[in-house]
């Protein structure tokens, strides 16, 4: 298919559930507008990233979309791609240095989940706060639930890190440990993962120890996620429409190349949806792609 | 150090047998002292029936795959395709049970089957294509992510997996001993039988120990080889397998950080009991280890970082006493 | 070339102070006490010879003085000054130079750098000038005869020639003191002549030498003063007139034992053919060679090391492939394709090396017996559970029968003293009862109590029916213990001797057929 | 298998040689042909002057921790905590730049000396602790990653950082050549001087060939055990103080991922020219044999899965090649 513009995509983890709809979105946009997409896991490692986007400066792709990673640890691509003249737009990874466009931002999804969580502990509590730090995305939603929290100083919170790779267990570990000394009855229990996954760790101990006084919450709304939430696991989760976000940002892409120098960098986010027990089925039915297979 | 080891060097041989038996007992006395202090420190969490199932129950999976792992490394190789493979495992079971809808029995054997096959594969690219461990089970375990990636497309398998499926990780069936505890004491008493009292055990053994006189001795040095890879690849799968009933979906990449944690236990072991040689009971040791370690830092609540640099720390210490203590003692 | 031995001493009898000085030296692993409080004394120049039992605690001595171990109590008198031997550099530094019994070499790295291992270097702009090393080492190699190349990677020498390396090491570093640990054990006789020269030589220039050796002519031929070790003490010193064989043999075993040359030919009538050899080659090394092993005989291969007899026992064993010719086991066509397949036809091998091709050394005695013989102690071959008092029984009755020194069955055999080592890897053989057992040099650093006792295990298992092909470097062990002997040379059976042709100089002049 | 060997076991003198030459020279003849099979498939974008050079200033990164790497397993040890050293050095000396405002030549020093220290203690646990290299530095690896935490609190440093510091990375001080490629050059050729041509590089040698003969030969062991830790470490912060250049900031676990890529370069190298043996120069092999692959997958656009697949083929084709050849060739 000669003649079809170049659209490189890299991304965090081909593998993670909301990555493949971003890309689903994408190449939804790209087959509508004449791209030929092409896309290149970096397997977790910002160097890869950069090396990948660098790659795509080479093979003379006209747009490159970079997932997850913060534009500040793709500073090399960057360089890359601006001197080869190729917008790059980030989906989680932040707007600065030369980036175009950005969408899927991590404090605006978390927003409606952790009022949610705030209101559910009215009577005040203890919080298990699951964080990853070192991504921008989850950086950001945990200074947000700070920020919310501030108010609310009758909620103890305990914060641990989980690792990547290694959220899973990370989340089971921690939660078993908090529960030990947070014993059924005493005071309404939440756990709040940064994302989904870490929470779903958190669901296999509490299953594991037949615990259902905690509350769990997640962000992201993976297909892991509705499923827990479907069978009355979880709380509630922010789905993030990754597919449309996905979708947009390609349609955005002819108008920042149209723009070129003119270009202003801005943001434009897509509202995230709560999902709770309450609307899981009516939710299901107007998105059955959001559950996978 | 050099003065040290003169100044003990008119040591009595009595102190120097109970230095050597310190020396023996030093990562098991480690883990027990660990299991007191965290008991004086957090009274009411820690030192609880429930508290300690639990810490027993969540750390079963790591057991059985440092359990097969060592197998792998008693035979004298690596096998660092393990932690691929049982998240390629987990996606696998998933899947058999809900996209072909096989009985979850069939689906499970079928899968322990895979791991054998994976175990097979690695085994028979280190015998026969004499290619080094490392690089031959990386090289697996990088196909394996791939193979995971093709067959989930990255997307979870979670609808319609049967609750029957996540029973088998979930449920207490005798005594009410958690299924993962008994299914994790089945494999190591198992292992541990093959080992240390069959005459395959003691091939398995002398393989590790001098291949070159093993082979002299009559013993089939690659088919014990490829032995110690299947069996460590069929503990990868069981682990695949609970992973993906605890969790109740198979995930691409969820149990790659077991590698690691594997390793630890596994060369924590080494230090126990016998003077750096691998073996089950230690592997057993290393993980309850690194499990009580983890879960009494957790409850005490240390903050994330004097975790991990205790975590660490507990990791040389252990191994650092028992090999310290016998070196002087053998001096 | 015959040495005046007292004529060397004489001349350096002026130094009245020893240069080494050993005193009450004491010595235990854990419950086995290697050393009692021995005393010893070298002056420079002389050739000390050190002999005694399999175990006596002739190594651990060594080790002490390397600054391997240290010794619990003693003192140690060097140059009169009373010193602590804390690691091998130091050692060096005083003037100590050591060839161990374990050989001790780098494999992938060249013989010059073998040599020069641990010495300090010539260099230019820091880095290593390996052209004028090697001027100043070939002269050294020359003296010792060493033929291959100083650029040669040590794994491709045969133990002979890592000897030689190991001698130029001593000699390059301008020694004091030379100790070593049965030198001549693989060395062939003409190697063993030139490292004599050598050793003479050294001792005429003021350096001493401590010689360990179980073969008593080298001993007597080369010492000044021999001391004996029994047990861990020093029981007898001899030298001048009392140092005779007969006193030797005394002091070593005690007088409680005297080795009786093994009864052979107890049945002169071959038995049937067990293994038929034709033309089996494997280049370089083999060259196609042929003859037939019956049951009930000794046949014994003897020739220079480097012959390829080794080679030809691996090639039976299917330790390595055939390139030609054909092998029957039993009038059965035999083609081994590994160790296994050919111990399962009803082979067994005593190799060579034991400690790298034979035992598992942190293993227990009794795990290393049994390694060939699990089939024969597990309860059931579908559930092959071990029956561990079967394997204690049989373990405690070949320990017995071949009086090996340990504290116990569960003892890991590298505690055990070399000879020691190798009747466990014979025991072995012994557990399983292969119809056909090769052993290579199966008395290489055995004393002379247990190398009786090895020949007459020999004889014994011939007697009961097996065939048994024993390679040996030593032309004096041969004739004792074969019904026939086959002399190897250049990768071929140059000679068969047996009845009155069989003796050690029709052996000696047979090995040098070709190679002269 | 069996048969393939008896079949060639009247293999002529000279096939077998040939056979000996290719297995020396495999891996090399694979990365070319590798090349060669990539440029024909994309032949704009492969082949170019630009893209070679973009391939080899990215995997200078790797081959300096590799290289450092290859020093510790000489010495017969395995150094884990080379990626979380790298992380935390990386954070260090931004965190030096931004908040202690050194000037940034200091900074750098201080972070390389840091990196000495972590290899000292890496070396000290290993030899006077006696502990095994792979629980050692995996412990001091965990206490680093708890200092990186507490050091930075997991959050990258990012404001402030100078554009002298990027420019390390980013810049082509000399001819045009990107100074990462110059500075890999020159640490490559460094220690290939050091291992091969002085006198330390001898006894370095000789203590991974055999420790207890270079113990005989009075080399202390242990004193070389730590040299080849401390290079590894220093090589480690090297890496870590470029990729928080290139990146642009200090960020926890950035450089996790190389420990893995690294072991892989290592291993592949030992398959390189010498027979099982670890060097730098099979080392850098090895790492351009990663690197081009990972490129000409990406520039070809094989879809993910079959990257993951063909990268792990790639590796054990490479290494089985040579080993089969060698053996073959030996038989
Ligand atoms: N590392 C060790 N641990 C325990 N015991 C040992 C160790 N090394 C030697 N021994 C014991 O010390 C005693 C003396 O052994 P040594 O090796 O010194 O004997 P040797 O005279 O050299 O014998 P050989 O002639 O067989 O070489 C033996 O009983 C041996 O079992
Ligand atoms: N791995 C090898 N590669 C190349 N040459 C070798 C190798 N091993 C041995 N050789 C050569 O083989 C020759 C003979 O080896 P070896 O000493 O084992 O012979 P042998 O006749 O069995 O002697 P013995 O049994 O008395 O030691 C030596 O000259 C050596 O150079
Ligand atoms: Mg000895
Ligand atoms: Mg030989």
């Amino acid at each position: 298919q000669a003649g079809e513009r170049l659209l490189g995509i890299v991304s965090i983890a081909a593998n993670e559930a909301n990555n493949v709809r971003y890309i689903e979105g994408a190449r939804a946009a790209a087959a509508e507008d004449g791209w030929e997409v092409s896309v290149i896991d970096a397997a977790g490692s910002a160097d890869q990233a950069n090396a990948a986007i660098q790659n795509f400066a080479n093979r003379g792709a006209a747009a490159v979309i970079d997932m997850v990673f913060p534009y500040s640890s793709i500073g090399a691509g960057l360089a890359a791609a601006d001197s080869a003249g190729i917008p790059v737009v980030t989906w989680g990874g932040g707007l600065g240095r030369t980036v175009a466009s950005t969408n899927g931002s991590g404090a605006p999804i978390a927003l409606p989940v952790i009022e949610k969580l705030i209101d559910d502990l009215g009577q005040g509590g203890s919080l298990l706060a699951l964080t990853y730090r070192t991504g921008e995305v989850c950086r950001d939603r945990e200074l947000l639930l700070d920020e919310l929290l501030k108010s609310r100083p009758d909620i103890s919170v305990t914060k641990n890190e989980v690792r990547i790779p290694g959220y899973l267990e990370d989340g089971a570990q921690y939660t078993n440990a908090w529960l030990a000394s947070h014993p059924e009855g005493a005071e309404p229990l939440a756990i709040w993962g940064c994302w989904d996954d870490p929470a779903i760790g958190g669901i296999g101990s509490l299953r594991q120890q037949g615990r259902e006084d905690v509350l769990v919450y997640g962000v992201n709304g993976n297909a892991q996620a509705l499923e827990n939430i479907r069978r009355g696991h979880m709380t509630a989760t922010a789905w993030e429409d990754s597919y449309a976000e996905g979708y947009d940002m390609v349609k955005r892409l002819d108008e920042i190349i149209k723009a070129g120098d003119a270009w202003e960098p801005k943001a434009a986010e897509v509202p995230a949806v709560l999902v709770t027990q309450d609307n899981i089925e009516k939710f299901l039915e107007e998105h059955p792609d959001a559950y996978g297979n | 150090m050099s003065e040290m080891t003169a100044g003990n060097r008119r040591l009595s041989a009595r102190s120097k047998a109970r230095l050597g038996f310190f020396a023996r007992y030093a990562t098991i006395i480690g883990l027990v002292a660990m299991i007191v202090l965290f008991s004086v420190l957090s009274p009411k969490a820690f030192p609880t029936v429930l508290n300690f199932t639990n810490v027993l129950n969540q750390a079963s999976l790591t057991m059985i795959i440092a359990a097969g792992l060592t197998m792998a490394v008693i035979v004298g190789e690596l096998d660092l395709s393990i932690g691929f493979a049982a998240s390629l495992h987990g996606i696998l079971v998933t899947g058999l049970i809900v996209s072909n809808e096989l009985p979850i029995p069939v689906a499970i054997v079928i899968v322990i089957g895979a791991g054998a096959l994976v175990g097979l594969l690695n085994g028979l690219v280190v015998t026969k294509l004499k290619v080094n461990s490392v690089i031959a089970t990386l090289g697996v375990g990088t196909i394996l992510t791939g193979l995971a990636f093709a067959y989930s497309a990255g997307v979870p398998i979670v609808r319609g997996v049967p609750d029957a499926f996540l029973d088998i990780s979930l449920g207490r069936w005798v005594f009410g001993i958690p299924n993962n505890i008994l299914i994790m004491a089945s494999v190591v008493a198992f292992l541990w039988l093959l080992v240390e009292r069959t005459s395959i055990g003691q091939e398995i053994q002398a393989v590790g120990g001098n291949p070159a006189a093993a082979r002299l001795a009559g013993i089939s040095v690659d088919r014990i080889k490829i032995l110690g890879f299947i069996i460590s690849g069929m503990c990868a799968a069981l682990t695949g397998i609970l992973l993906a009933s605890r969790l109740g979906s198979g995930t691409a990449s969820a149990a790659d950080s077991y590698l690691l944690t594997a390793f630890a236990a596994v060369f924590l072991g080494s230090a126990t009991l016998r003077d750096g040689e691998f073996h089950i009971v230690g592997t057993i040791i290393g993980a309850l280890i690194i499990a009580f370690g983890f879960n009494g830092l957790n409850i005490f609540g240390a903050p994330t970082f004097s975790q991990y640099v205790l975590q660490g720390a507990i990791l040389i210490i252990a191994v650092g006493l028992s090999s310290l203590g016998r070196s002087i003692a053998e001096s | 070339m015959m040495f005046d031995k007292q004529d060397a001493l004489a001349e350096n009898d002026a130094e009245l102070q020893p240069f080494l000085d050993a005193k009450d030296i004491v010595k235990s692993y854990g419950g086995v006490q290697a050393l009692k409080g021995v005393s010893l004394a070298l002056r420079a120049g002389e050739v000390h010879g050190l002999v005694g039992a399999n175990g006596a605690g002739k190594s651990t001595f060594i080790k002490i003085l390397a600054g391997l171990t240290r010794a619990d109590s003693g003192d140690l008198w060097i140059d009169g000054e009373d010193v602590v031997v804390m690691t091998p550099h130091h050692a060096a530094e005083l003037g100590m130079n050591f060839i161990h019994q374990e050989l001790a070499f780098i494999p992938d790295m060249t013989v010059m750098e073998n040599i020069m291992l641990g010495l300090p270097k010539k260099t230019r702009l820091g880095l290593v000038d390996w052209k004028a090393i090697a001027a100043n080492i070939q002269p050294v190699a020359e003296r010792v005869g060493l033929k291959v190349p100083l650029t040669a990677k040590a794994k491709t020498l045969s133990t002979a020639e890592i000897w030689l390396v190991n001698i130029c090491r001593a000699l390059v570093r301008k020694a004091r003191l030379i100790v070593m640990d049965e030198p001549t054990a693989s060395l062939s006789a003409s190697e063993a002549e030139r490292l004599f020269a050598i050793i003479e030589d050294l001792s005429r220039s003021g350096v001493a030498v401590l010689y360990v050796s179980h073969r008593l002519d080298e001993i007597l031929r080369l010492c000044h003063r021999v001391t004996a070790f029994r047990d861990g003490a020093a029981v007898a010193r001899f030298e001048g007139d009392g140092l005779t064989r007969p006193a030797l043999v005394e002091a070593i075993v005690g007088g409680d034992l005297h080795p009786i040359p093994a009864d052979k030919r107890v049945n002169h009538d071959l038995g049937t053919v067990a293994l038929t050899v034709r033309g089996v080659a494997r280049l370089p090394m083999v060259k196609g060679v042929d003859f037939d092993l019956h049951h009930g005989e000794v046949l014994g291969i003897g020739g220079l090391v480097g012959a390829g007899r080794s080679e030809l026992a691996r090639l039976i064993y299917g330790v390595d492939r055939v390139d030609a010719g054909e092998m029957k086991l039993k009038g059965q066509p035999f083609a081994p394709r590994s160790p296994s397949e050919a111990v399962k036809a009803g082979l067994g091998l005593v190799p060579e090396e034991r400690r790298s091709e034979a035992l598992l050394l942190t293993k227990s005695v009794a795990f290393n017996m049994q390694l060939s013989n699990l089939a024969g102690i597990v309860r059931n071959p579908v559930l092959p559970l071990i029956d561990r008092n079967r394997r204690r029984s049989q373990t405690e009755a070949v320990v017995r029968d071949l009086a090996v020194k340990t504290p116990g069955i569960e003892t890991p055999v590298g505690q055990l003293s070399g000879g020691n080592q190798q009747k466990v890897v014979i025991g072995r053989w012994l557990l399983r009862r292969p119809g056909v057992l090769i052993l290579d040099e199966p008395t290489r650093g055995v004393d002379v109590g247990a190398r009786g006792e090895i020949h007459r295990l020999i004889r014994d298992l011939a007697a009961q029916g097996m065939a048994v092909l024993v390679i040996s470097s030593e032309p004096d062990e041969l004739p004792d213990l074969c019904d026939r002997v086959l002399v190897m040379v250049e990768g071929r059976i140059a000679r068969e001797l047996h009845g009155d042709h069989l003796n050690r100089n029709a052996i000696i002049q047979a090995s040098y057929a070709h190679a002269s």
